[in-house]
This record gives C-alpha cells, structure tokens and sequence, in this order.
C-alpha cells in the first residue's frame, strides 16, 4: 500500500532554491502522506479482518447445518449419534487443525506437497497470515469431516468415526488444500513460479478441495460398512429409510445455505482491493457478484430438481429439492468468482441432474449413502470443476487471480484447453490421494472390527445402545403409567411408590 | 467522491508563486492527494459493501425464519408442503428476481411506474447499483412472498403456490418498490429529479407498507377467495384454534426473524460510511444506523409486551406464540419509520401495534376469515399502522439526515412537520391496498374457477404430506418390523391419558 | 485520530518569504491534508460501528440459542413455559435496560459504584457511546438473564420469572457491569485513577460479570425452590429428568457457539485500531486471536468432557458434549484477549472437569438445575475468572488496557500477585452482591408463595396450566379419536360429524 508515496527528494527540487527551506518543506509534507498512507495500511487490515472473520463466523455456521441436516436425515433412533459426530467435528477438528492441521496446509515458506511451519500457531500472526485467516481455514476443514460422516451414518462405530475425523481433518483434508490453495502448492492457480499448464487450478472455494474430498472419504467408508440393514430388500430393490425430521432438514439447509455466503464469497479473504483504484468496480464488486452466483447456481438446482423429482416420482419433495440446492451450492463452489451470473444458472441445472444421475446410480450398484453425501459433494463437486473449466471469464479470472496475464481460462469462453487439463488433473489426484489414504483408513477399522456396529445394535439404534438414551421424549413417562411418582428412564429403574 | 479533498494544480500554483518548479511542486503534491482521495473512494466502497452484504445475508436468514415459523404454526400433517413453498419461496425467487423482477423494480433510467433496464444483470455492476445491492433487494422480495404463503398454507395447491409465487416475486412486488424507492419512482421520498408527491413523498423507509402490506394483503385475497380451513369454524360458526404442530419451531422461526430484521432494517440505509457533517465527527450515518437497530428492538419488544398482558386479560393464559405473533407485529410496524423516529416513539408504534394485531384477529374471527399464521392482520395490519405512525411521529433531523438534500420537507405530523407527509402515506396505503388488489385478486380468482386453487377435501383431510409430497415430515419411531402403514409414523403425544400403545411401548428399552 | 496533523504555521515558515503567498499555500496544503483526516475519522466510525454492530446482531443469536437449549432440556411439558421466558428475557430486557439499566450500568461520569446519565438513552449518541454499544450491552444483559432461567426451570410461576428478570437485568447487572467494566467502575482495569491493586480486574468479556452473575442468581432461585419433583427419589438417589429433545440442545449449542464469536471478540468494541500504525499487527489480529481462543478453549472442554463422561458413565453423552464445550466458552470469556492460544486449551481442559465436579457435588447436595446453569455458568465462570489472572500475558495485557505500563499480569507469566488479588475479589464481590440482592428477592417470592407452581401443575406440566396447551402435537386428533372429521382442540368443543 504505498500508493499516496512521497519522497522528500523528489519533491524538494520542486520548491527550488526561493523556498526558505525546500527540504524541511517537503520533508514535512511527505511526512504527513507518509501518515497517511499508514492510516490505510491499518485501515484496510481492519475492513479486511472485520469482512474474515464474519465470514468465518458464517462459514462456522455451516457446521450447525450439517448437525441439524443430519440429525434430520436418519431414524430418529440414531440422532443422539449423528449429532455427537457433528459437534466432535468442530471440536476434535478444532484441536488437530490448530496443533498440525494449518501448518500442513498453509505453513510457508515449503514445498509443493506440505507445509511445514506455524505448528501450534507458532509465528502467527506475521505479515501473511492472520488469526482470522486460521479461523477460517479451520471453519473449512472441519466442513469436510461433517460432509465424510453423512455417508457413513446410521451403522459406524462412534471410534472409528474419531479415528477417521482427526485423521481427515488433520493430515488428508490439509495436504489437499496445500495443493491447491497454498501458494506454493503445485497445483495452485496463485503458485509465484510455473503454473501448472501454464494455468494452474481455479477451485476458488473448494468443489474439489472441500467438497470431493469430503465426498469421496465418504464414498469408502460407505462401500466397505456396506448398507445399513433393509435399505435394499430380498429381491435388492431400493427401499427408501427415511430421515425422522423433515423440520430438521429444511432448517439445515438453509443454515447451510446461509453460511455459504461466508463460504464463497468469503474465499477472497479481503474485500478492500480496488481493481483499479478510484472506481466503483473492485474486489468489492466481485465478492457481491460471487454471492450472486452462488445464489443462481442454488436456486435453479432446485427448481430443476423439483420439476424433474415430480416427472420421475410424482410429488413433490421437500428433501429432494433440499439436496438439489444443496448439489448447486457445492458445483457453483469452485468457479464461483470466475464465472458470470448466468453461467451459474447453468452451473446449477446440470448440478441437480448430476445428483439425480448419481443417485440412480447408487441405488443400481446397491451403494448406501443416508444424506447422499457421497453423490452431492463427490458428484456434484467434480461436476463444478469441470464446470469452472468451461466457464471461467478471462477478465475475472486475471482480477482474482492478477500478475499473469495471457493465462488460460474457460474453454466455452474461448480460452484454451489449459485450464480443462489442469481441473481433469485435479479431480484425479484428489480421487487419488484420498482413495491412498481414506480406503486403507476404512479398510484396516473394518478388519479391527472397529468400523460397523453389530446388527443387534443397528436394530435398535445406536443412541439407546451408545449414547444413553433416545433423543426424544416428548411424553411423559409417568402419566402413561399412571403413577405420579414413577418415572421411567431410559437406562434407570425406579421403584414406583 | 466530491469533497474537500479537490486539490488542483491551477489552484495551488499560484500561492506557491515564482519557484523555478512551482508548477512541478503543485502537480506532485496534488497528484499525491488525487491518490489518497481514490484510496478513500476504494476503502468507502469496499466498507459499504461489506456493510451491505452481511446485511443481505440477515435479511436472508429470514427466509429460514419464515420457513420455521410457518412449519411450526401448521399442523404435523402440512409440514412439508408450507416448507417446500418456502424453500421455492427463494429459489423461483432468485431467478424470477434476477431475470426481470430486478429490472422491474431498479432499472433506471425509467418512468415513474416500471424500470426497464438490468434485465439479467445485463450492464451490472454499474456506479449506481453493484451485486450487493441485487442480493439485498431479492432478499426483500422473496420476503414478500413468504408473508403470502402463510396466509393460505393448509389448504392450497402447490401448483397455484408456484404460479402466484412467481407473479408476486417477479412482477406486483417490483412495480411497489419501484414506485416507492427507485431513484425513479413517483412515489418515493428519495425521487432524484422533479417534485416529490405533496413537497414531501413517501417514507417507507424498510417497507412495512412495499414488503409487509404487499405480502399482507396479498395473503388476505388468497385466504379469502379460498375460504376458511375445515374445521376452522364450527357449525355453529365459532371459531375453532387449530393449533400448530410444534411451539419450538414457532419460536426458533420467530427468533431468527428477529435476528434477520437487524438486517431487514439498519441494513436499508445501504451504505453506513456517510458523515452528516452536523453534531460532531462521532455522528454520522453508522450512528442512524445503530439507532435504527435500537428503534426496531424497542419496538418489538414493546409490542412482544404488550401483547402478553395484553392476551393474560383477554384469555387468561400467558402465551408463547401470541407473544411471538405480537413481537413481529411490533417489528411490522417500526419498519416504516425506524431510521426517523426517536426511540421512544418507537415504544408508542410497538405498542399500538400489538393492539393492531389483536383487533384485526378479533375481526378476522368475527368475519370467519382464516389465516393460519395471521400473516394479512400481522403485516398488512400492522404494516398499515407503521406507515401512519411514520407520518406521524417523523422526526425532522433524521427526515433530513436520511433523505438529504431537500431542505424543509414535510416531517411527521405530531413533531410540528404538518400534514403532508401523513397524506403521501395514506396515497402509499391507498395506493397499494388498489394495486394489489388489482393484480392479485384477479389471479387468486382465476385460479380458483380453474379449480387450481384449493385441495380435495379428502386431500386437506389427509394432510397434504401424505397426498402430494410423498410422506409425513416426521417419523419419530421406527418401523422396521411394522409394516409400511402410514399411520404408524407418528408419535403420540397429546396428554389424553390413552393407555400406552404397542407402539409406544417398542420405544422402551428391553430391560425396562 | 488527529495524526495526520498539518498545520500552516508550521508549515509556512518552510515556504519562506520568497515563496508568492507562503501563508496560503501552507494553508492550502494543510486543508487538504485535514480533510483526509476529517475522512479517516468517518471512516473508522465507519468501520467500528460495522464490526460492533454485527457483533451484537451474533450475542443476539445467542438468545435464541438458550431458548433452543432451554426448551431441548426441559421435558416436552414445560417446553412453552420456558421457550416464553427466553423471549421475555429478551424483549422486557429490551425495554428495562433502554430505560434505566444503561443508564446505572455506564452512565458516566459517575461515581464507582452506579451510573447515573442516559436514562432512556437521553444524550445518545454522545463522543464516548454510540447506538450500536448500547445495543451490543443489551444483548449482554439479556443473556445474564437468560443463564438465571435455565436454573429454576420447570418449577417457577411465570410472574416470579417477570419480576426476577427486570430485577436482574434493569439492575442488578448493570450494576456490576458498572463496576468492572465501566471507565468510573471501582474495580475496572480501564479506570482512569487508581486501579484496584494497581490492575484492576481484567474481566474482557464477562466470566464473572455476566456468567458468574447469572449462575449465583440461579442458583439462589433453585435452591430456595428445591429440586423438581421426582429429580431424587426416596432413596435420595438422583434421577435424571431428561429433556425432551437433544436435536434442540444441540441446535441451541451450535447457535451459542456462533454468538459467542460476537460474544467474545466484540467485546474490543473497535477494530479499527492500530498497535504501531502501519503494522499488520494491529487490534484486528487480536481479534482474530480471541476468536481463536475462545474456539480451542471450548473444542477441548467438550473433548475432555467426552472421554471424561465416557470413562465414568459408559457412554458417549452429546448432551454432556454440548454442557462440556459451553463450559469451556464460559470460562475463556474472561482472559479470551489476553492469553496465548495454548493457554485457552487448559482453560477448556480445566473448565471441563470443574463442571464435572460441580455436577457431582450438586447430586450430592441434592441440589437440581435442569440446565446445570449454576454449575456451568457460576462454577466455570468462577475458573475462567482465576485463570485469567493466571496466564494474562504481559503484551496482550498493555495492548488491550493501554496506558498503564508496569502492570501486575498473570501470575504463572511472571507477573506477580496482583492480578489474582483482584480477581479473587471480583468473585468474592459478585457472589456477595448477587447474594445480597437476588438471594433476599427469591426469599420474598417465596415466602409469598409466587416462586414455586403447585405440586399438581408440576406434575400435569406447566404448559397445560398456564400456557394454554401444549407445545406439540405431532399426531392429528382425528385419528386419534378415530373418527376422521373429528377434532378436539385443548380448550375448545366440536362435534364430531
């Protein structure tokens, strides 16, 4: 920020020889821009900060989305379990990505595949990173463990679920966003020295980073569990076992959806950066534009889902149009601040039929994911990869990403094949990286026996069996049982006077 | 950016007279300052829009305010049809708003009744509108039409919900913020050029007249054309409470409505880094802008209040959901005025507010009109009301501070300001009871005689759930062993003192 | 803000006699450079009022947070009684605490031990307080409240909760928020004259000032109640009255935890705010650091009370989780800003187990509060208090309460005793007033038989007796009664058809 820049040497020649005292003059003239431009300094890390931070608060606010999304979506017999998953989340993912998790991650000066300092927040802050910039990657990275426990739900060991979180959240999830967030990742479209493919890879949120990962852990824990007993019948058809708590589900959604405003648009991390200064048009713009078209992407996926939920079903679904919103946030994530407005109402059609698609085709390979999360943030998240590789606008991908012009951007706008090489690139490695490490992860809990619970417990649900009691209780116990001083606990005996 | 901060060279030259380099020395320092001015330019902007962005996502999260408000005043079995409506609430509205509800609304250049530009967002973001500004309005308008849906929840087709939806969102709601708010519009108190309307225009400052009456009286056509839910009214034509499924609901819907007005309201001054130069440098903008957070709480709570001993005389029991009902009549009513009245007068609007609400539901009962969630007697009633009590108790500072730059402007009637304003605001109530009237009736009426409307009665009977979306929301007890019965998905709670069934009996653990 | 402070006469002299009109272009320049500084006055106006604003809009939250858990906690009967409360809290706070309890709480200048300017908030705005401090401070208020309720839950008449709750809000809280966190407070660390041992009490947020105050009053309130019935049975054994749903008391914690972001961090009240102006380190990175710790304190209480609980019960508990990550959140709210991020994760640790020990010693003292909000609030509160005092860094301590260099810091950072002397005062004091003043009010309710509801209420459950019916009604009547036109509503005849 040196713009208003002022040296007295410059300026002193000017006042020439008349002026009493040219130097004390321009010295002290420069000396009050030099206040100035210090004002702006503190000025614009503040706006900055004050603009993270509550989008990280937002983003946090995700976390409850997932809890009530969840809770809403499994047998009322398992609630207590999905919820403590989704709590222990935020809270184990809290501990792990502040002990190693940021450091992994975002830890420069590195090398391509892992960073390697601020363990522990040592040397935070410094002139790169902030605290604000910690609370919103931690806010990041315990999204994706929440995404993983939607798709092993209602049949997992409450250890193996600690096992895989910490391990997710601490080690898998980080190497990934080092890679394409991190400036010097390998993959990333910021990287300062050669971009791969001349481009390097736009996930400007995460459909990759966040979403596939999250998706695709999910996708193993669930293949190697298996389905949850009666989710396919004798004869292998699909039976559908439904969520206990519609309420729930719409009210996780739209939290969802309402902290995906701090997840998108919050990505730029600083709204204080003109493209060119003095003008109405700055990172400003484009942060409103980014909540635009996140906004786009999810409403056409849930008219789209509604619409061809009713051609193929028959009514029309609540829960459904939930998930398809849900599909259109997590495809839009990636090309969000590249892309214009009505790309994302592309973005989002495709995304709701990508969800159908997938979803059909879990039930054919007789796949069992309760909240679908395997097929919404894996799917839907490689489908909003390749979308940004198709779309990306070349003049908002050199403002978001500035100092290399001539970069490749989307192919449907005219720019090369760049870009499509990098993200097909990308959805590989993540597909690889996370099947190394999550599918052998799984692999040795189910040989431990650690990873399904025994069908006796399944049956009855894993809050009467693990968690001390059901979720509900919305009789009282003791006017059934018509004596006002007996009181039946879940778990207690007592002895009625 | 036009302020002080204007150096030029031609101005500074000649005081630094005869210098060899006089004309170097004034275009170095004044070039120096043209940066620092375009820095403040940027940082004003980018603290505006920040402002303004977190503002549209509160105003947002009423829309989840509404979708639990409405889930929890209906019965279990309308679960999932009142909250698919809400959900499409936002969703048909972001297209329908993005498409040409925008463009209607702001589309400057325009006439006095219609914008025509922005179709798409084609020519956005401009120096006048940025993206921000788009995402609060269609905040706003798919409020509107949450309003609307609980007036007929219960008892409407899902068909008839989209297509009214759509034709409020995209088209009647527009027109009234144009009129009222557009820079354009031949109503509003904000109109750039040419005479406002009686010297004064309209101050609906957040719309308890644009968004809550719109929505109000938009709900009270549906509800009427379709009648009164079955078994709303006895026989003998008393009025029977059906009562909604979950108080919980009602009050997390209420509450997040509460936290969504924060935005709803001090967000509508749209930018907060604007000094009025008066009063010292610690007043300005943000300061009306705390104040209008401050109007808006005490009128809620007031009304919150008032309603409660209000209701305790009346019925004899405290109520939570009256309660609830009456804090967002309260918050209705500020709408209007907050940014221009004290705060005691918002005290004075809350609670004559909560005494709108229960008058209008005694008369919706005596009419046998019937509104689930009493939407057209909470915001078009009270709505109504906050439009008056803006003409009324406006005061003239503020008037001035928050419409600058026509001096002697009508204020509100009781603070010495005369008549005027009250007249334009009775033309606003007039003016958009006629409009809606005349686009909605219509609608509703033809969608009724196309038998689109309302729902079998063996439909309303069996709960929309079960009939058209697929299912009851709730499922609170395994069926596993049982059979697909539908009427063994739900839990039974009411205290009937009935023998505990088999059913209930399954939930218990085994060593019980 | 005055730094960029150009004045002619300085500058003139510079210009020389040689100089045309040296005099005016001083002057000249130096309106420029006041104008720049008259902006940047709006402009952190500006900024801080934002940052407060939408700080107080998150401790809102938090409102509908305690009616979540509130009503999650509580058995299905009384869910309307406690759900209203929580909303009365909030708007008859609204109207005592615009009236009066600003005005006792920070009406300055004043004595040390109540304000007395701003009733009704005459004089508001004014150079010290804006709007937008005056609603952050009611939502403090308010939750000071909202804590008190929790305790004497499902047992209370609803007219002894309206007049305990304006005491409590319209008083006395204000009254001790005057005391430590006023600039007139006796006690206060930001007292312009002596400070209390030379530090004064360093209580940023609020352990002591609002949890401690919430917690004594509860706790004042179910002891003079007595426990619910059937909470001990004859025995004298504890039973547990379980709530009736954990999906509200999860929501309701996740939305405490997002307002505690506005909570905790808010309580700076500018961000606008260098340390050494044009720094990257400056009031928003300790901002971000507080956000931070309040973060790890309560993801590690809610970990050790999960394998604490877990070692000692035999099951993984979410509620427990959900009482356990709040505790650690109302012990960091004191030291939040002036402790290293290492230092919140024993706090959380800490807090964990002195909840666990309140709880254990309230069993056995018979002792019974539904939301163990004595126990988490007063007792955790009580810790964080001493451990501020314990681990206050030395730099942190001088950022925040500037202009009193050499002062005492936390006691295990080597800056000896005094701190601790303080703050084992501010919990001597608190709990002697709030004993003093809700201790005697709870006694005369009491007495006046307006506390307690009568034993049948308690038992048919307060929602049928006072609120007009109950809070749910999953089933439809008609079916319940067979007849499907049916439909018996509480309080209302019809005739089946």
């Amino acid at each position: 920020m040196a713009s208003p820049g002022c040296s007295a040497e410059q300026l002193a020649p000017f006042f020439g020889p008349n002026t009493t005292n040219a130097t004390a003059a321009a010295d002290y003239i420069c000396r009050q821009f030099s206040a100035v431009s210090d004002k702006f300094v503190d000025t614009s890390y503040a706006v900055d900060s004050t603009y993270l931070l509550f989008s990280a608060y937002l983003v946090f606010a995700m976390q409850l989305g997932f809890a009530m999304l969840c809770a809403g979506s499994v047998r009322a017999k398992n609630t207590m379990n999905i919820m403590l998953t989704n709590v222990l989340d935020a809270a184990a993912g809290g501990i792990f990505y502040y002990l190693f998790g940021f450091a992994f991650a975002f830890g420069a000066p590195s090398n391509g595949f892992i960073g390697r300092h601020f363990f522990g927040l040592k040397e935070i802050p410094s002139s790169l990173y902030d605290y604000s910039f910690f609370l919103y990657q931690w806010a990041f990275a315990i999204a994706a463990a929440g995404i993983t426990s939607g798709s092993i739900a209602e049949r997992t060991q409450f250890v193996a679920y600690l096992i895989y979180s910490s391990f997710l959240t601490g080690f898998v999830y980080p190497i990934v966003s080092h890679w394409f967030w991190s400036s010097d990742g390998w993959a990333s479209a910021s990287n300062t020295g050669n971009l791969l493919f001349g481009s390097g890879v736009i996930d400007f949120a995460g459909s990759g980073v966040v979403h596939m990962v999250g998706g695709i852990a999910g996708l193993y824990g669930a293949l190697i569990e298996g389905p949850r007993i009666g989710r396919f019948d004798h004869a292998g058809r699909a039976v559908a076992l439904r969520g206990h708590s519609a309420s729930l589900v719409v009210l996780g959604t739209f939290l969802l959806w309402f902290g995906w405003y701090g997840f998108n648009p919050g990505s730029f991390f600083k709204i204080l950066s003109p493209y060119s200064s003095g003008n109405y048009y700055g990172q400003w713009s484009a942060v409103g534009r980014t909540a635009v078209t996140t906004t786009l992407a999810g409403c056409t996926a849930a008219l789209t889902t509604l619409f061809v939920k009713r051609l193929l079903s028959g009514h029309w679904n609540v829960t459904d149009v939930c998930n398809g919103l849900l599909s259109g946030f997590a495809a839009i994530t990636a090309g969000c601040s590249v892309v214009e407005p009505w790309a994302a109402v592309i973005c989002g059609f495709v995304a709701a039929l990508v969800l159908i698609g997938c979803n059909k085709l879990a039930d054919m390979v007789k796949y069992d994911d309760p909240l679908e999360a395997a097929q919404l943030h894996g799917g839907c998240g490689a489908w909003g990869v390749i979308f940004t590789a198709l779309f990306a606008r070349e003049k908002y991908v050199n403002e978001v990403y500035p100092g290399k012009p001539g970069r490749p951007y989307g192919l449907f706008m005219g720019g090369g094949w760049g870009l499509l090489a990098a993200h097909i690139i990308q959805i590989l490695v993540i597909i690889g990286w996370v099947s190394m490490t999550m599918g052998p992860l799984f692999y040795v809990l189910h040989k431990l026996k650690l990873l399904r619970i025994s069908p006796d417990d399944e049956l009855a649900g894993m809050d009467l069996t693990r968690h001390g009691g059901f979720a509900y209780a919305y009789e009282d116990d003791s006017r059934l049982h018509g004596s006002p001083n007996g009181r039946i606990e879940v778990g207690t005996i007592n002895t009625p006077s | 950016m036009a302020d002080p901060l204007s150096c030029t060279a031609a101005d500074l030259l000649p005081l630094l007279g005869g210098g060899p380099n006089a004309t170097a020395a004034a275009a170095f320092i004044c070039s120096r300052f043209d940066a620092v001015s375009a820095k403040l330019s940027d940082a004003t902007y980018a603290i505006d829009n920040t402002y303004l962005l977190f503002s549209a996502y509160l105003v947002f999260a009423m829309q989840l305010g509404f979708a639990m408000l409405c889930a929890g005043s209906v019965r279990a079995k309308n679960t999932m049809n009142i909250m698919l409506t809400n959900v499409l609430d936002a969703a048909a509205g972001g297209l329908s708003y993005y498409l040409f509800g925008y463009a209607f609304a702001f589309g400057g250049p325009s006439n006095g009744f219609i914008g025509k530009h922005f179709f798409g967002l084609k020519e956005f973001p401009s120096p006048s509108a940025d993206y921000s500004f788009f995402l609060y309005q269609w905040a706003f308008a798919i409020a509107a039409a949450g309003i609307t849906s609980g007036s007929i929840a219960e008892r409407t087709q899902f068909v008839a919900y989209l297509i009214y939806s759509s034709f409020l969102t995209g088209f009647v709601y527009p027109i009234v913020s144009h009129w009222f708010w557009s820079g354009d519009g031949w109503a509003g108190a904000a109109k750039a050029n040419g005479s406002l309307l009686f010297g004064s225009g309209v101050i609906d400052f957040a719309g308890s007249g644009v968004v809550h009456m719109v929505g109000g009286i938009a709900g009270l056509w549906g509800a009427f054309i379709e009648g009164p839910r079955i078994g709303r009214f006895d026989r003998s034509g008393r009025s029977v409470a059906l009562r909604g499924h979950s108080a919980s609901l009602v009050v997390l819907g209420t509450f997040l409505l509460w936290f969504g007005w924060y935005g709803f309201n001090p967000g509508s001054f749209l930018t907060i880094l604007k000094s009025y130069g008066t009063r010292g440098a610690y007043y300005g903008q943000w300061s009306a802008v705390g104040r209008t957070a401050v109007t808006t709480t005490l009128a809620g709570s007031t009304a919150a209040l008032t309603t409660l001993f209000g209701k305790r005389f009346l019925v004899g029991h405290w109520n939570v959901i009256d309660v609830c009902n009456g804090l967002l009549g309260g918050f209705a009513a500020i709408t209007s005025g907050c940014a221009v009245v004290e705060p005691w007068a918002a005290i004075v609007c809350g609670f004559v507010a909560a005494w709108v609400l229960i008058g209008f539901n005694k008369l919706a009962v005596t009419l046998k009109y019937d509104d689930p969630l009493e939407a057209a007697q909470l915001h078009g009633g009270c709505g109504a009301w906050g439009v008056l009590f803006t003409g009324l108790f406006a005061k003239k500072a503020y008037v001035n501070e928050a419409y600058p730059g026509r001096p002697d402007r009508p204020y509100g009637l009781f603070m010495g300001g005369g008549g005027k304003l009250l007249a334009a605001q009775l033309i606003e109530i007039l003016v958009i009871i006629g409009w809606v009237t005349a686009t909605m009736l219509p609608l509703f009426w033809v969608l009724h005689k196309l038998k689109l409307l309302r729902i079998s009665n063996e439909d309303e009977m069996a709960g929309m759930d079960m009939t058209r979306h697929g299912g009851m929301a709730y499922l609170y007890h395994d069926e596993d062993e049982h059979s697909n019965l539908p009427q063994f998905k739900m839990n039974k709670i009411e205290p009937k003192g009935t023998p505990p069934s088999e059913h209930y009996s399954q939930t218990q653990p085994d060593r019980v």
